[in-house]
């Protein structure tokens, strides 16, 4: 996937896009700003002395002072109430990203291995792109179906692990109309750096219209090989399946249309329009020889229009 | 036997003067084991009487927790040993305190899923299923059991063994 | 090294146990007596840390699937637990009596007490060989493992990978028990030991009551409380 | 040292010219079976910097995949086993063992004036474990490696990989044990073999800090161990703790996980400030400024570090309770930490500085793990964690505090005892090009990192985004400076030993006790038991006069 990178903000951190935001890199700055004066406040004494202590003779005079109890109590006070303070400003904006408002519309979100799937409150899916309405708190809920991912928006400044058998949630508001990039941060396997995604916002109109009609803003509904073709990439069959002919993790689509395949189990089979629609609802049960089952299935991702236009997209790639 | 160990360093428990250190009495050590066997006696008996949720396991600790104190104060010779080896000890169970309270501190006051769950009744109770919900929609007959059943999802679900996780 | 015994009131020392003599880097007896006697302590520490592991996951899931862990501990026959419990705080205390036998110098005496204790501890194992059998028999195994049928509750598999571990933990703490009690044991009839040389005796002595006091806790919550 | 008339210009008393633990007995047995603690730190120290090496490769490795975006030199599987095992081997076959077990070993005993640990054969036990662990690692990486990363986590390491996970952890597993040793050894040794009149606040503040070190490994690595063990038969006997299929609880192994390993960190560095500590002391020629405050300090970051694992857990899907919990108690550690950086600074005030190769290293430790340090207070911030979590400002911090800060504290060690342990002198001005190469590389390197982390870079990915290729680009090249840099030390320091001029008894006039006898040692330690009659880092008073 063709992702458009992250925009930065500032020298150090990426453009803020949720509402969020600000006050996390205000945060941020609190504590570099802190750290940069305290680490002069070391440095410079340190530099002074290194100077004005160096050794001159054997014989030099070095002070007998081992130690003062007025300057122990002070440079621990002091720091103590810095660090509590730098509690308090974290904790702020931590409550902040913990709770959701009531009013988010909820995404129910699923990892695996390697990709996000998204369901809206309509029963609409996407994968490997959340659709977000711009100004409009958003509220994931979350779950794995294998291992640990950690759901990551550099520029909404929300991380939050998506755990196996439980549920974990996190929330943004969106206040950027543009794409912006979403990682798995939490490793988790051979493609955990694969496992990206893009982050559309957009209007609320533009939000409905795609809720209700799956086209993006300014689309034009596509033929079906040419939607096959966006769907091939948006899906991540390229991850596994590709085009020059070429072995990945599943056979190369390369003049797969016709083409007949041995099967695991020793029979064989013409690969038609009915054994594409199979392996993607049922993946698993005839599996070409020589790879491992691993495709995960696409029942209830694609609809009836889709399957037709993978199909029709597989017949033209020869 | 001036050389003996310990006795300069335990003054009591060794009254008679003899160069061996603190030889308890018989009589100790058989008051001690019949301790033990009372209060094993007494436990098993406390744990036929249903005490709920938390008293039982209250009742228990409290009892292996007089025990444990016994071994460790007359057979294991604590309570004439060095005051520093005590020290060891309890810091032991102090840290281990410290382990499992921190640690049930998280997992006492997580449990959102549930909450969410029922707020939420997508078809997904079961995360590991390899179905999800359509793509037209979710459809709602479907999803009411599924809720309803989402108590216990493993012992609910139909074959938990059938889907293990990638191996 | 003769310089040292002499200082140390030799005679006795090479009557009472010829073999033993301070090491090298110790000032006196007694340092090397509270040395070994300290490093005992500090390893009983990681052991009570090695099980809190399991303490802890107990806990946790206990309070998470109570109705698993409560139906899954009827399972264990609290007969059998209780005797090994009985067995264990005789082994406890017989070791105990050896110590103090050690201490009185006699000989004979801690070698019948040490063998008692030995004794113990492997009928201790043989129950709980009956009780893993059984256990294996009726499919009552951890998680994954899992088998038996008739369970009305979520996870009684985490209840039984809880009391495999635990157990099992402990059993090989039994296991190696044995081996020091022995070696001690044969030491003994080597008359390698005396009341001014015991430190062996006694440290084996603080492991075996520390294995005891992990089951006083693993016998009320695993087979009576659940 | 007492009668000067008798000893030779390198210090060495007729009685015992020429002999010295190295050629006391000779042969690989008498080596493989000896119980003399400066032997035992001798094979640590090959071993560990063997670990080091090994380590450093797979870094090496790492940091040249990620010099271009997609792949440079390997794929994606390689490259998750690179960065585990660079992790796995740095951490538990270098950093943790380095300098508790090599220069602790061999001094701890000389600096109280005690012949030998308390239990030497003990000592003897924990080595070969370390090296039973160290071939059980090993043999994993030849059955078809390691790619969990080096925590572990479950559900990925308990059922999804498919490499040789029992036998890493197995390996790991065995080498708590060795680090348990280690430290029962070191508490026991500190309690009852201190020489006469040395007295706790007359001990070295290197001791202080082993001291709280050996107190963590104790409390700490058993619970390691039984996660290990979980983590191991949840592997192959499915028994669920930890697997969520089942019932289980993947966050509860972290909680299990980071009570060692959080407190593990200060295994790592406890030892490293105690090494910049008498590095500092002996270079400023004067007493340690606030000696009380840097021991007192060393025990309660000991203490607090077993407060604070969950720091590591904001983002885990932990409760919002614990969280605030352990972010407030993390910032308690910075106070021990700030509290030694003010006092070693004391110290260089009103001293008389040499500029000594381990001065050097000295320096550059407070320099660097003045940034290491301040920059944890970004991760201990609740908020700010949750940009930072798991990006490379995580790596570029922790690499700071562990390499930057540990292991320069521990070469400088090396440097500053090396005379001690070896009886040669090396060349001075190879080592401070070493060094320089060393610093300059491993600033360049890391912290480049720290501005990948905070523009959202993950770690442990093997593709990136193009936009994040120059900063990779110029990590990389940082990294061969800094290799450089340590190649050149490992040649100085190998030279030296064939060709380096005989060391004296005190080659940088310092005021410990570990000076006061030949260089190399005796078997014995001192020809006559010590008495101490000095405070610590006092000199007597005619050379102060």
């Amino acid at each position: 996937m063709r992702l458009d990178p992250i925009e930065l903000g500032s020298f150090w951190m990426p453009k803020q896009s949720s509402t969020i935001a600000q006050e996390i890199d205000t945060a941020w700055y609190i504590v570099y700003w802190l750290d940069v004066v305290m680490f002069v406040g070391l440095m410079v004494p340190l530099a002074y002395f290194m100077y004005r202590y160096k050794r001159r003779t054997a014989k030099d005079k070095v002070s007998d002072v081992t130690h003062s109890t007025t300057l122990e109590i002070t440079w621990t006070i002091i720091p103590s109430i810095m660090v509590i303070g730098l509690f308090f400003v974290g904790l702020s904006g931590w409550m902040k990203a913990m709770v959701a408002p009531g009013n988010a519309l909820e995404i129910r979100t699923t990892a695996e291995m390697y990709m996000w799937t998204f369901t809206y409150p309509n029963g609409n899916v996407s994968v490997n792109e959340l659709v977000v309405p711009k100004g409009q708190p958003v509220k994931l809920i979350m779950s794995s179906k294998d291992v640990l991912h950690s759901f990551f928006v550099p520029e909404f400044r929300v991380k939050q692990d998506v755990v196996p058998g439980t549920y974990t949630t996190v929330w943004f508001e969106a206040t950027e109309n543009r794409d912006t990039i979403l990682f798995c941060t939490e490793y988790c396997g051979v493609g955990h750096s694969d496992m990206m995604a893009r982050v559309r916002v957009m209007e609320k109109a533009d939000y409905d219209t795609w809720q209700e009609t799956g086209l993006m803003p300014g689309e034009k509904p596509l033929p079906p090989a040419e939607l096959g073709k966006k769907l091939y990439a948006t899906r991540s069959c390229n991850t596994c399946h590709s085009l020059d002919g070429s072995r990945i993790q599943g056979p190369t689509f390369k003049g797969v249309f016709g083409r007949t395949e041995q099967i695991a189990d020793g029979t064989s089979v013409k690969v038609d329009e009915n054994y594409i629609r199979e392996s993607l609802l049922e993946p698993n049960k005839k599996v070409v020889s020589g790879y491992p089952a691993v495709m995960p299935t696409y029942k209830g991702l694609l609809k009836e229009t889709d399957i037709d236009a993978l199909i029709a997209y597989l017949k033209t790639v020869q | 036997m001036s050389t003996s160990h310990a006795e300069h360093d335990h003054g009591h428990g060794s009254g008679n003067g003899d160069h061996v250190p603190h030889v308890l009495p018989f009589k100790v050590y058989i008051g001690t084991f019949s301790t033990l066997l009372f209060l094993t006696v007494v436990t098993v008996g406390a744990s036929y009487v249903d005490l709920g949720h938390m008293g039982n396991l209250i009742v228990a600790l409290l009892i292996a927790t007089i025990k444990a104190s016994v071994v460790a104060l007359i057979f294991m010779h604590l309570k004439w040993d060095h005051k520093f080896h005590a020290i060891i000890f309890v810091s032991a169970l102090l840290f281990l305190a410290v382990f499992i309270g921190i640690t049930m501190s998280d997992t006492q006051f997580r449990g959102e899923a549930e909450a969410i769950e029922a707020k939420n009744p997508v078809d997904l109770k079961d995360p590991f299923k390899a179905e999800r919900a359509g793509d037209v929609a979710v459809p709602k007959a479907a999803a009411a059991p599924a809720a309803a059943g989402s108590a216990a999802p493993a012992a609910g679900s139909a074959a938990p063994a059938a889907t293990p996780a990638k191996h | 090294m003769s310089a040292k015994a002499e200082a140390l009131g030799g005679a006795e020392e090479t009557k009472l146990s010829p073999q033993f003599h301070v090491a090298h880097h110790f000032d006196k007896a007694d340092t090397q007596f509270d040395a070994g006697r300290m490093g005992v302590w500090l390893f009983l520490v990681t052991e009570i840390l090695l099980f809190g592991g399991l303490f802890c996951a107990f806990a946790i899931f206990r309070s998470k699937y109570f109705p698993s862990f409560v139906e899954a501990h009827h399972h264990l026959d609290r007969v059998m637990g209780g005797i090994n419990t009985i067995v264990l705080i005789s082994s406890s205390f017989t070791m105990a009596l050896a110590v103090r036998s050690a201490q009185k110098n006699e000989k004979k005496k801690t070698t019948l007490l040490l063998a008692i204790t030995l004794a113990c501890a492997a009928m201790f194992l043989v129950v709980k060989y009956f009780e893993y059998s059984h256990k294996i028999h009726d499919g009552l195994l951890p998680g994954g493992n899992f088998t038996a049928a008739d369970f009305a509750s979520g996870h009684p598999g985490i209840f039984f990978a809880i009391y495999f571990m635990m157990t099992g933990i402990h059993g090989v703490h039994v296991v190696i028990g044995m081996g020091l009690i022995l070696w001690i044991l044969l030491r003994n009839q080597k008359n390698e030991f005396s009341s001014r040389y015991y430190a062996p005796v006694e440290n084996v002595g603080l492991y075996w009551h520390l294995v005891d006091l992990v089951w006083i806790y693993l016998f009320p919550l695993l087979y009576l409380v659940g | 040292m007492a009668n000067t008339a008798t000893v030779d210009e390198l210090g060495h008393s007729p009685e015992v010219r020429g002999k010295n633990y190295l050629n006391q007995t000779a042969g690989v047995w008498s080596w493989l079976t000896t119980v003399d603690h400066k032997r035992i730190g001798i094979m640590y120290l090959v071993s560990v910097l063997v670990g080091f090496g090994l380590g450093g490769i797979f870094a090496l490795l790492v940091r040249l995949e990620l010099l271009t975006a997609k792949k440079t030199i390997m794929d994606a599987s390689q490259y998750n086993q690179a960065f585990t095992l660079h992790g796995a081997a740095m951490v538990f076959l270098f950093i943790i063992p380095s300098i508790p077990a090599s220069l602790g070993n061999f001094f701890l005993p000389l600096m109280i004036g005690a012949k030998d640990v308390a239990f030497p054969r003990l000592n003897l036990l924990s080595l070969y474990l370390y090296w039973i662990g160290a071939i059980f690692m090993l043999a994993a990486i030849v059955t078809g490696g390691v790619d969990t990363g080096w925590t572990f986590y479950v559900p990925y390491a308990s059922g999804v990989s498919t490499t040789s996970v029992i036998s890493a952890t197995f390996g790991v597993f065995v080498m708590g044990f060795s680090s348990i040793l280690t430290g029962l050894n070191f508490i026991v040794t500190l309690h009852k073999l201190r020489a006469p009149g040395m007295s706790w606040y007359r001990m070295p503040l290197f001791l202080w800090s082993l001291y709280a070190t050996s107190i963590i490994q104790v409390l700490a690595t058993p619970v390691l161990g039984i996660t290990l063990l979980l983590l191991i038969f949840e592997r192959a006997f499915h028994i669920g703790i930890f697997d969520p299929t089942l019932g289980g609880d993947p966050v509860l192994f972290q909680h299990f996980f980071w009570f060692y390993s959080h407190p593990a960190v200060y295994i790592m560095i406890l030892p490293g400030m105690g090494v910049a500590t008498e590095i500092l002391a002996t270079n400023s020629q004067r007493r340690v400024f606030g000696y009380k405050a840097i021991a007192f300090s060393s025990v309660a970051i000991a203490l607090v570090s077993f407060l604070v694992w969950g720091h590591h857990m904001f983002v885990s899907g932990q409760s919002e309770l614990s969280s605030a919990i352990f972010s407030f108690l993390t910032f308690f550690v910075a106070i021990p930490s700030g509290v030694k950086m003010f006092n070693w600074l004391g110290t260089l005030w009103g001293g008389s500085i040499r500029f000594t190769v381990p001065m050097l290293y000295g320096i550059a430790f407070l320099f660097l793990f003045g940034i290491g340090g301040l920059t944890g207070l970004f991760l201990g911030m609740l908020s700010v964690d949750l940009h930072l979590h798991d990006t490379y400002f995580v790596v570029a911090h922790f690499h700071y505090v562990m390499m930057g800060s540990t292991a320069i504290a521990f070469f400088g060690g090396l440097h500053h005892w090396w005379p001690k342990m070896t009886g040669k002198m090396y060349d001075e001005k190879l080592a401070r090009v070493g060094f320089a190469l060393t610093f300059i590389g491993f600033n360049w390197t890391f912290f480049t990192q720290f501005i990948l982390g905070t523009r959202g870079m993950p770690r442990r990915y093997y593709n990136y985004l193009d936009q994040y290729q120059p900063l990779h680009a110029f990590s990389t090249y940082g990294s061969w400076v800094l290799g450089l840099g340590f190649l050149i030390t490992f040649i100085c320091l190998a030279r030296s030993l064939k060709t380096g001029a005989p060391a004296p008894a005190n080659p940088w006039d310092s005021a410990t006790l570990e000076w006061q006898t030949q260089s190399p040692p005796i078997t014995e330690n001192f020809e006559k038991a010590p008495i101490v009659t000095l405070d610590a880092y006092e000199r007597p008073a005619e050379e102060t006069a």
